[in-house]
């Protein structure tokens, strides 16, 4: 259904590889990443970024980050990471985040769910920042996070609270299907994933299935993110394991245990730095076990 | 008298699942937000729709399924939670309704989450416990708990009750409770904290100044003593001359938390402690 | 699939008549509808509230308004009219509209499509305003209409220009898809009817097709508004006529071009107060006539 | 020469939709908004994506069809766009796009729309003619046009060439041209009115000072002169030494143009004027 190209001209697809997405993430980076909790982090890509040695990351956490945020932090590729909530969920504290808060190695941004999502809609949109309604004086964060600031509302003359824009450099998410212009249909939960692809300057995306631009144009509707936000598509089945991929596969709760417990150097020596790809990492797990986590019962 | 914790017709997840359904009852035609690690909210919701408020509609957290009718699953946010719901919200979505529904005027918005840490005034603190800059333990975040200061009622669950939930004073309001500066702050048609329900009651918050509310003590769990639970709490509780037992889980709620709504037997396998 | 209800108690239903819908509409009432140009308008509840005696409006046209509003304003039922856009598109100017203008018989409030839709998420999230990147000082809007105001930016320090938040007290909403409890689905455009309805301390839809409640939960991610925003679901087909409803009728364009033409007292007595209901002004048409609408070719 | 206007072998619709449609050849991998009443660029779009920017991203107004692959229909909200689209925008998307893309830097966006006044500096307006309190015609308001200070570029066409049209300066400025104000307040990477494109000719717009541009010719249609554009416009345009004759659409064009674009010939029934 995609019009016919004519005169030599052809539409470009934006398909690369886990290197050539990792590469756009430089030391020093505003990096946001999509999902929440223990489903749909880009984890793939998030193993490449600390195997290639990424430093100084400005970390803007997703509203419920839990692996994903912690690994990075443990692989100390992180000097500054805005927060709503990192933890995992009912296993506990995010050992890492937790450990470099308490020592004090990383600069921390207490935001929450309204300073992290109006905060992307004020940068998807162009507002230079986020007017709070009264009430929310009676809370700390604004107290304590010193990016809130105060400004008149010219229509009572009152002060009021603001929170900043966020325009991170660079939104990584992980999504069910992409066809190669970029265009995905999120088959779960969409959580703000499109909204990083609004706010962000690049956006990334990997996916667990490549479809056709065909599938795509027979129901619009479905499309969650159009793929003009999109810079890159990396196909990588199995890309947020151990995390879920929602609508493919479950989270690996017993990895993301071991995980949690496990000594952070050994564990990236044996799941990251020992592996030389993707494919690699997931022939630790092996097929069956992996199919084992599509079971939807 | 039955101790819940040792009772052997049901666990004390479901005594507090029943509890908190029955408290749904009150709330037919609100709207109610579950949080993540909400197993026994997640249940009382279901519960609640089938039993007692028909027409409540509830959010299955940053997941964004609205009126799930999935089986009960770990996690709000597994994709499972979606299957059969109504509505999938994202998170702007989710915003809109946490930030500004106690204008609407309509019916209320109700939240029920759990605390790392409640005090005496039902603030809650999920970020840092100690000095802020130096803390001793570094906590998960405010997430969503600025609700506190929109939703129109705000009940707490706790899996446990001891003096390191129940403080004194939060060391950082993550929620604000029924403060002095909430009173200053906040439109009084955002009402607050309303109860908590936790391994050994029920409690809710009495004024004890013009501006500020202190939790009392409503209901104990049966085989709990009142001593118990003043040994387990941080601050002096408000006891009432009336204390009552809180109600067993029924039959019907008992067959339909375990063949319908939680048949791997999730709630029996949470960690919950006095 | 929705869970059997116990104890006698049961789910109730939202469905109501035009007379219920529009008597919700008091003189003075800020009223917004939904849709866009010549699509998806709730033209038999306009008709319905023109019907009643309906006074004083201060009508939130939506972000391209053609009949809906023009026909409102010939009725003499509207005192203000915040405005992005009252036209008839290909089919020119808004008549009744554009005398009513000239002859000072209304209020305008000359928005744009950032003042409305911008002012609509404000109203449904809370914020108290919107505040506005710089720029916008170059055109004339933010200096004509009062409305707009100045605040300052506490990151830069700068004035900026500043828009309300929009809370109308009524959105009305015609859509090809209802459940009884007030969960929508559209087929076409959405425009901004999912922020009316967030942004609305009430909201009222009328629908071509009532559907299962089944049918919505089997595929969730295709519902568009959920039913906790709807306060009244009524059951209208051709709801929309002489508008389309995107995805089941196409726009009557020749009784369009003739309502532009006529009288608007001939044509209110013809198609407004010379018929009973709604089922009566479909007559003046006949099966023949509106089922053609439905061709798609 | 021929006239276009008179040509036995296209309309002039058709030559403006040629012209257009090369000219957005020079946006593959930009992004592109049409508003409504738009027949003109929307085949515009459809034939620039087939033979010169296959990469271009185009919206089709306010209906929010991205990329549609309909044939030519009145409306760009009309329901019968959406199909073959890629994905259907709402207004919060719309408005995001159409607030702060010169912030990004990563491709342009542009905007192809029509204008009830324009005038030499490019400025449009929609709202008003003559005083704005007391106006001798109430326009239909400003819609989208604020994407003026926000788009990269802005591409004017017209249906008409006449003296109402293009007028010396607008009574309202609805989207900001290039004047001093621009000059003030605007970003520089919000170029602004780039070219307009008319029944008589294609038209850019050249510095006539430090701060500010007027209206400059750069190619008439088959068969008009620079004397009748100069009459029937209100000012007074930059007339450079060289003017070119506007290209005629290919073969290749008006086939695409009938057969695949516009089967139902739309683009032929439009009320076009000089």
């Amino acid at each position: 259904m995609d019009p016919i190209f004519l005169n030599g001209k052809k539409r470009q697809s934006k398909l690369g590889t886990l290197e050539d997405a990792a590469a756009m993430i430089k030391d020093g980076t505003q990096l946001a990443f999509g999902g929440l909790h223990s489903h749909n982090g880009p984890m793939a890509l998030i193993r490449q970024i600390i195997r290639q040695g990424t430093k100084d990351l400005h970390l803007i956490a997703n509203v419920s980050a839990g692996m994903p945020a912690d690994i990075l932090i443990g692989a100390e590729c992180v000097d500054t990471v805005t927060v709503c909530y990192i933890g995992m969920e009912h296993l506990g504290f995010a050992p890492r985040f937790r450990k470099a808060a308490e020592e004090k190695k990383i600069r921390i941004i207490d935001g929450d769910e309204i300073y992290y999502v109006l905060g992307l809609k004020a940068g998807a949109v162009g507002m230079p920042f986020v007017p709070y309604p009264p009430g929310h004086e009676a809370r700390d964060n604004p107290i304590y996070e010193k990016t809130y600031k105060r400004t008149i509302d010219p229509y009572t003359g009152k002060e009021i609270i603001v929170s900043p824009a966020i325009r991170p450099d660079v939104a990584i998410l992980h999504v069910p299907r992409a066809d190669i212009y970029g265009n995905v249909v999120h088959l779960g939960s969409v959580v703000a994933d499109d909204l990083l692809a609004k706010a962000s300057t690049h956006t990334i995306v990997t996916c667990d299935e490549i479809v056709t631009n065909d599938s795509i144009r027979a129901d619009p509707h479905r499309t969650t993110i159009p793929g003009h936000y999109i810079d890159m598509v990396v196909h990588v089945p199995y890309g947020a394991h151990p995390l879920s991929c929602h609508g493919i596969y479950n989270h690996d709760e017993d990895h993301i245990k071991s995980y949690v417990k496990a000594d952070i150097t050994t564990y990236l020596d044996e799941y990251v730095y020992g592996v030389k790809g993707h494919f690699e990492y997931l022939e630790k797990f092996g097929i069956e076990h992996l199919m084992g986590l599509r079971e939807q019962v | 008298m039955t101790d819940a914790h040792n009772n052997p017709n049901y666990a004390i997840g479901e005594l507090m699942v029943s509890a908190i359904a029955r408290q749904m009852g009150t709330h037919d035609h609100d709207w109610a937000a579950v949080g993540a690690y909400s197993q026994l909210p997640m249940a009382s919701m279901k519960l609640a729709r089938m039993l007692y408020a028909p027409n409540l509609w509830w959010l299955a957290g940053g997941g964004g399924a609205i009126n799930s009718t999935s089986k009960l699953v770990q996690s709000t946010s597994d994709h499972r939670v979606m299957r059969g719901a109504e509505y999938m919200m994202n998170m702007e979505d989710i915003v809109d309704i946490e930030m500004w529904r106690f204008n609407r005027g309509r019916e209320n918005v109700v939240g029920v989450v759990g605390g790392i840490q409640i005090d005496r005034r039902g603030s809650c603190n999920m970020v840092a416990v100690g000095d802020y800059e130096n803390p001793t333990v570094r906590g998960v975040g405010t997430v969503g708990l600025a609700f506190g200061v929109s939703f129109t009622l705000v009940y707490f669950f706790t899996m446990h009750h001891n003096k390191q939930v129940f403080v004194e004073e939060v060391d950082f309001v993550s929620a604000a409770g029924h403060t002095e500066r909430r009173a200053e702050h906040v439109p009084p048609a955002c009402i607050g904290a309303q109860k908590v329900f936790t391994p050994l009651g029920v409690f809710d918050f009495a004024p004890d100044s013009d501006k500020t509310k202190t939790m009392r003590v409503v209901s104990l769990h049966p085989g709990v003593t009142l001593e118990e639970v003043r040994d387990k709490t941080g601050f002096d509780l408000i006891i009432p001359d009336h204390i009552g037992q809180t109600d067993e889980p029924s039959e019907q709620e008992l067959t339909l938390i375990r063949d319908v709504i939680d048949p791997d037997g999730i709630l029996k396998t949470l960690r919950i402690s006095r």
